[in-house]
């Protein structure tokens, strides 16, 4: 192997590979007994397998921190359902796309404010929109318009249904999935899914890499293609909801190279 | 509800590492401490410099920020530490600041006539400090160390913040998976509540054993 | 990634707006925990001994557990039995009882160092115990707490990142927030840092004046 | 008030603290205008005894009468109940104390020391407090420093102080305890002479407590020689100091004396 | 060396505080076995000279000679050069000092302040030093309480502890601080006894400085009377105390007999 191939070696050597998750079901998720599930962990965990490295070990993170602990050198991969887009794609090196959603929003029964779309929220004054702080939602909203102070940074899922609950946001933004998975788990008949939220593009995540480690990449998408082509990756994910065929239909360049 | 067991088998996991972090913060507090807080005293202008840089810039910064610098600055310049080091690194510098305060005026509660009564023995710096001036400031000392081993075992709590899986981590997750808010903070508060009640019994019963005999000094 | 001074001009406004919540937020919180620790520490004199005994088990279980987890429960927890607070109210009240359990003792040592020779010259001079307090006790006992009352207001400052859990836009919440957007976190949170530091430095002079001023009543 | 009529009457007062009893079932009398000196081994309960009559501490047992009334009981309808606080305040007037560590108000400065209480207890305007005050401290020798704070006087000068305020309120009854034994051996003899002034000029009842012979043979009309809370010895000061009776008197001042101290 | 060459010689040392000077110019000497007696008004720099002897003060100016040896100089090739740690720690082996407040170690119980000094500064083996600490506690009559703590015995027991435990170091040179000011009366004699007996019994220089003019008298060769870091007058006991010359002298000793103290 050339220089190139040396962090694949390592990992193998150290028997693991550290991974980044954003404990966002169904994309991650951490178990009752600890164990690292989701869509995201498991099809990385397969394909490290598949290269030799025999388990991975995951370690929780805000969406912000990804990329800087990436670079950083506190994780090898992000596989948390962190979507690809062009100024991310700027920052680190993504595998071909793994999963992919749409947005959507949670809101109160009867969608008091009539939202639509991330403009709604922006026009009308009173309304607060909660999202991951460094998230896709975050960016959405405020490239839409609304003001960075009607734009709650909220830490996680659980809080925000909670807020939204106790009206301190009216409306609260995930990838459709996720939202589906808090809904669920809140079974407040008071709340109502918007789904897909208008205007907002599909997305796909990758695996992200840290820059310099292309080959590790080049390694991770081979596998991802031969899994893809197997119908083992569609077995991974769409128990947990996921389409298989969207992940399929489209390519990095793609989706990095859209505005 | 079966879950639950798991759950709290999850806090209890959480609970170690705060114990952890708290233990080897501690330790690391306490060698900073004396360190820095003899620094201060010393005889050597640039010791002293040292020391005073060291406590002035770990008290005035806040814990957050220098928990957020040693977890995702330092591997910049090529110090990259794990979640756990980079917690009682942070933890155990900040703590051991504020304990380098208390060394150092402990030290000097100890009246100029203990020093003058080494001199006219003829004892040297070193052995006056070993024999006679530190047996008594430890005796001082020791309650404001509980004091400072409960904010260290509290200040663990940020550490949720870098993604360490304690205690408050544990609940989080826990709240994640579960939906309810109220079970798992609660459970937390009770068992950091019983960690500060065990320091401060600790250290209550180590000064009553220190104590012993020198009855009436310290009133 | 190296230190960039462009990203830090572009990223200093919002800095300040958080700086401006980070003040509001200690100088609210301090006035509360005057208030807070004036009444803890009346309730624990008192004659009745459930009041005294329940208050004072209280303010030991709030110094004994984490502030982000009280903060946690009172913004998630509250909202279930009907008490909705908006972030910084709820920070706010955090801080306030919070370092209230830390001005309590301030205040009990402030009065228990006015000497027993005082009380005793005023029963000699016939003061009723009313007098006693206004004239004698409480001005020789205000003064010295003075400084260490501002000690912990300045420790409250260094402990407001804490509300960034709780949504409050200041000035930790608004660096990560910056760090989040463009995946930067040397010059934001060092920014942090370095706006700690100053106001720390800053206050550290201050403390000196007023230990100087009034740390010590001259007998 | 006939002048035979004893103005401070101790009767059986115990007084125990802990499990150690400090006075058991004294009993003495003081006469108005006389000037007594209490003198006895350290711990024998002489401050004891002061701080009792200044209300300082409580009595477990007996009864004190000052100037014809119960001190720590009020009579109502025949019966002898606990005093209250008004009771206490009311008797409290007729008696004043100066403290071995003169127990200035550090805050207050001279004037103030001295014109505070009566201002507050008894509702005397400033200008007449503030006349009667300057008065008192001319006779202290402090009339120049009333403006100074106490913190700025030597150890002597804060002891005259303490003594006008103490007079500042007029009371029948003064007690002294130990007052030159905090003092540097030179400002001893200021304070004594302010002392021996008093005793001179006023018709005040006076107690003295202290370990200075010669200033309590100078002071007292009668000495009281105390033992384990007991009067063991009692007697004009040149028969206790001259020839004392007990055994345990006589031990006492040759050990005094030995130690450098004049009788 | 001659029994004529004094082992100590004070030449022309100068010490202020601040801008306050405290010695001005002083000289004195003391020979070999001597007992001075420093007596003076408060402030008059007893202390301070005791206190540059013991070198827990730097002078100012001038030279101070110990048996023979430069104290805060070294000779080297001739020259006089400031004296370094070492030679400090050298010269103070000649010197001991017991203390007002007799500093003893609250954390070690007799027997250890005693023994503590000779095994750490000479490197005695324990069994030695604690021999001898038995023969110097049994001199000053503490042999029985070896084991005690010093917070358990009285203030008289405390500073015999102290004088045994300077004792242990052997120096030819003891200072003593007013080592009896601190104390209850009736322990005063206590303490005064065993100086006497040291007194007596060593061939030690001693230099005392005390307000107790009995003691001073019967300890002392020599007394010297300080009054503003100066020597005013000095001589005999008898001739200073019956006999004084100077104006100043009188009046120091009319007034400290006028606060009671015997002569
Ligand atoms: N507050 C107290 N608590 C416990 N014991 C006390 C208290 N006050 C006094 N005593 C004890 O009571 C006894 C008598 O004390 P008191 O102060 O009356 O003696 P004294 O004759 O004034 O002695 P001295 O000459 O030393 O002042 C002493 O043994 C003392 O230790
Ligand atoms: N560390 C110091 N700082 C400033 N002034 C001092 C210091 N030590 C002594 N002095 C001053 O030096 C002068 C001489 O002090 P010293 O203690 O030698 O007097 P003394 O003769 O021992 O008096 P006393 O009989 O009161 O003990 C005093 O005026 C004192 O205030
Ligand atoms: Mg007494
Ligand atoms: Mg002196």
């Amino acid at each position: 192997g050339s220089a190139d191939d040396s962090k694949l070696e390592q990992l193998k050597a150290q028997g693991f590979a550290r991974v980044a998750i954003a404990n966002e079901p169904p994309y991650t998720a951490v178990a009752a007994d600890g164990k690292v599930s989701g869509a995201a962990p498991d099809v990385a965990r397969e394909i490290f397998k598949r290269l030799g490295v025999a388990d991975i070990v995951a370690s929780i993170s805000e969406y912000g921190a990804m990329i800087p602990g990436l670079q950083a050198g506190r994780f090898d991969v992000v596989t948390a359902g962190l979507f690809m887009k062009p100024e991310r794609c700027a920052a680190v090196v993504y595998s071909e796309p793994v999963l992919c959603d749409a947005e959507a929003m949670l809101v109160k029964k009867g969608n008091p404010k009539g939202f639509k779309s991330y403009e709604d929220v922006a026009k009308d004054t009173t309304a607060t929109i909660g999202a991951p702080g460094g998230g896709t939602e975050e960016k959405l909203a405020l490239n839409a318009g609304v003001p960075r102070e009607r734009v709650i940074v909220v830490p996680d899922g659980q809080s925000g249904v909670k807020m939204l609950q106790d009206g301190r946001i009216d409306a609260y933004s995930l990838p459709v999935l996720s939202i589906n998975d808090l809904v669920k788990k809140a079974a407040d008949p008071n709340l109502e899914v918007i789904a897909p939220v208008q205007g907002a593009p599909v997305y796909c995540d990758g695996a992200a890499f840290k820059k310099g480690d292309e080959a590790l990449r080049d390694a991770f998408d081979v596998e991802l293609a031969k899994m893809k082509k197997s119908g083992e990756f569609a077995k991974i994910i769409e128990p947990y909801g996921f389409s298989a065929a969207a992940a399929m239909s489209t390519t990095r360049d793609k989706l990095c190279a859209a505005k | 509800m079966t879950q639950w067991s798991g759950y709290f088998g999850l806090i209890l996991q959480g609970a170690l590492v705060t114990i952890e972090l708290t233990l080897m913060g501690s330790v690391l507090a306490l060698f900073m401490a004396f360190l820095a807080g003899m620094g201060r005293l010393s005889r050597f202008f640039v010791l002293r410099a040292l020391a005073t840089a060291y406590i002035e810039f770990f008290r005035g910064t806040s814990i957050f920020v220098q928990l957020f610098w040693a977890y995702f600055v330092l591997p910049f310049i090529g110090i990259s530490l794990t979640p756990l080091q980079a917690g009682v690194l942070a933890l155990g510098l900040n703590v051991g600041a504020y304990a380098a305060e208390v060394v150092r005026g402990a030290i000097q509660s100890i009246g100029r006539e203990q020093y003058e009564a080494c001199t006219a023995l003829n004892l040297g710096r070193w052995q006056g400090m070993r024999h006679v001036i530190l047996p008594q400031a430890l005796l001082v000392m020791l309650p404001t160390f509980g004091n400072n081993a409960i904010e260290l075992l509290k200040a663990t709590a940020v550490v949720s913040l870098i993604s360490l899986t304690d205690l408050t981590f544990q609940a989080q997750v826990v709240r994640s998976q579960t939906g309810n808010t109220l079970v798992p903070f609660a459970t937390i508060l009770i068992i950091y509540f019983v960690l500060a009640l065990l320091i401060s019994w600790g250290v209550r019963s180590l000064e009553r054993r220190m104590a012993r005999g020198l009855d009436g000094v310290r009133a | 990634m190296e230190w960039d001074w462009n990203f830090v001009w572009e990223i200093m406004p919002t800095l300040i707006q958080g700086v401006k919540i980070t003040i509001l937020a200690t100088l609210l919180g301090s006035v509360l925990a005057a208030i807070v620790g004036l009444g803890i520490a009346l309730a624990r004199r008192s004659p009745n001994r459930a009041l005294s005994r329940t208050v004072g088990f209280l303010a030991e279980f709030i110094r004994g557990t984490p502030l982000l987890v009280q903060l946690y429960f009172i913004f998630y927890v509250l909202p279930d039995i009907g008490i909705l607070l908006p972030p910084l109210v709820a920070g706010v009240i955090g801080l306030g009882l919070h370092y209230g359990t830390y001005t309590a003792e301030v205040y009990r040592a402030g009065i228990d160092n006015v000497p027993r020779g005082q009380w005793e010259a005023a029963k000699a001079c016939n003061l009723s115990a009313r007098q006693t307090w206004t004239h004698i006790i409480i001005p020789q006992a205000i003064p010295p707490m003075i400084p260490a009352l501002a000690n912990y207001f300045i420790a409250m400052f260094k402990e407001t990142p804490l509300l960034s859990a709780i949504t409050v836009l200041e000035l930790m919440n608004q660096a990560k927030s910056v760090a989040n957007t463009y995946y930067r976190y040397i010059e934001p949170i060092t920014l942090v840092g370095a706006f700690f530091l100053v106001i720390s430095l800053f206050s550290v002079v201050l403390l000196r004046w007023l230990e100087r001023h009034y740390g010590k009543i001259e007998r | 008030m006939s002048a035979s009529a004893p103005i401070i009457k101790i009767d059986g007062i115990s007084k125990s603290f802990g499990s150690f009893k400090v006075l058991d079932g004294l009993s003495m009398q003081v006469m108005p205008g006389e000037k007594l000196a209490l003198i006895g081994p350290s711990g024998s309960g002489k401050t004891t005894i002061l701080r009792i009559l200044m209300t300082l501490e409580r009595i477990d047992g007996g009864h004190i009468q000052i100037d014809g009334e119960q001190l720590y009981h009020m009579e109502r309808n025949g019966q002898l109940l606990p005093a209250d606080e008004r009771h206490l305040t009311r008797m409290r007037q007729k008696i004043g104390m100066v403290f071995q560590l003169f127990n200035l108000f550090p805050h207050k400065c001279v004037m103030d020391n001295v014109t505070l209480a009566p201002m507050l207890t008894k509702g005397t305007p400033r200008a007449a407090a503030e006349k009667r005050a300057m008065e008192l401290l001319e006779m202290v020798g402090m009339a120049d420093k009333a403006k100074n704070m106490p913190a700025q006087l030597s150890g002597g000068q804060k002891q005259r102080v303490a003594i006008a305020r103490a007079l500042a309120l007029s009371p029948k009854i003064m007690l002294f305890d130990e007052v030159t034994s905090a003092l540097d051996p030179e400002l001893v003899e200021e304070v004594m002479n302010v002392m021996r002034k008093l005793a001179a000029e006023t018709d005040m009842t006076m107690l003295l407590v202290t370990h200075e012979m010669g200033f309590a043979h100078d002071f007292a009309d009668r000495v009281l020689f105390f033992d384990r809370g007991k009067i063991v010895e009692e007697g004009k000061p040149d028969e206790i100091f001259r020839h004392p009776k007990q055994e345990r008197t006589q031990g006492f001042l040759k050990k005094i004396i030995a130690a450098g101290h004049r009788v």
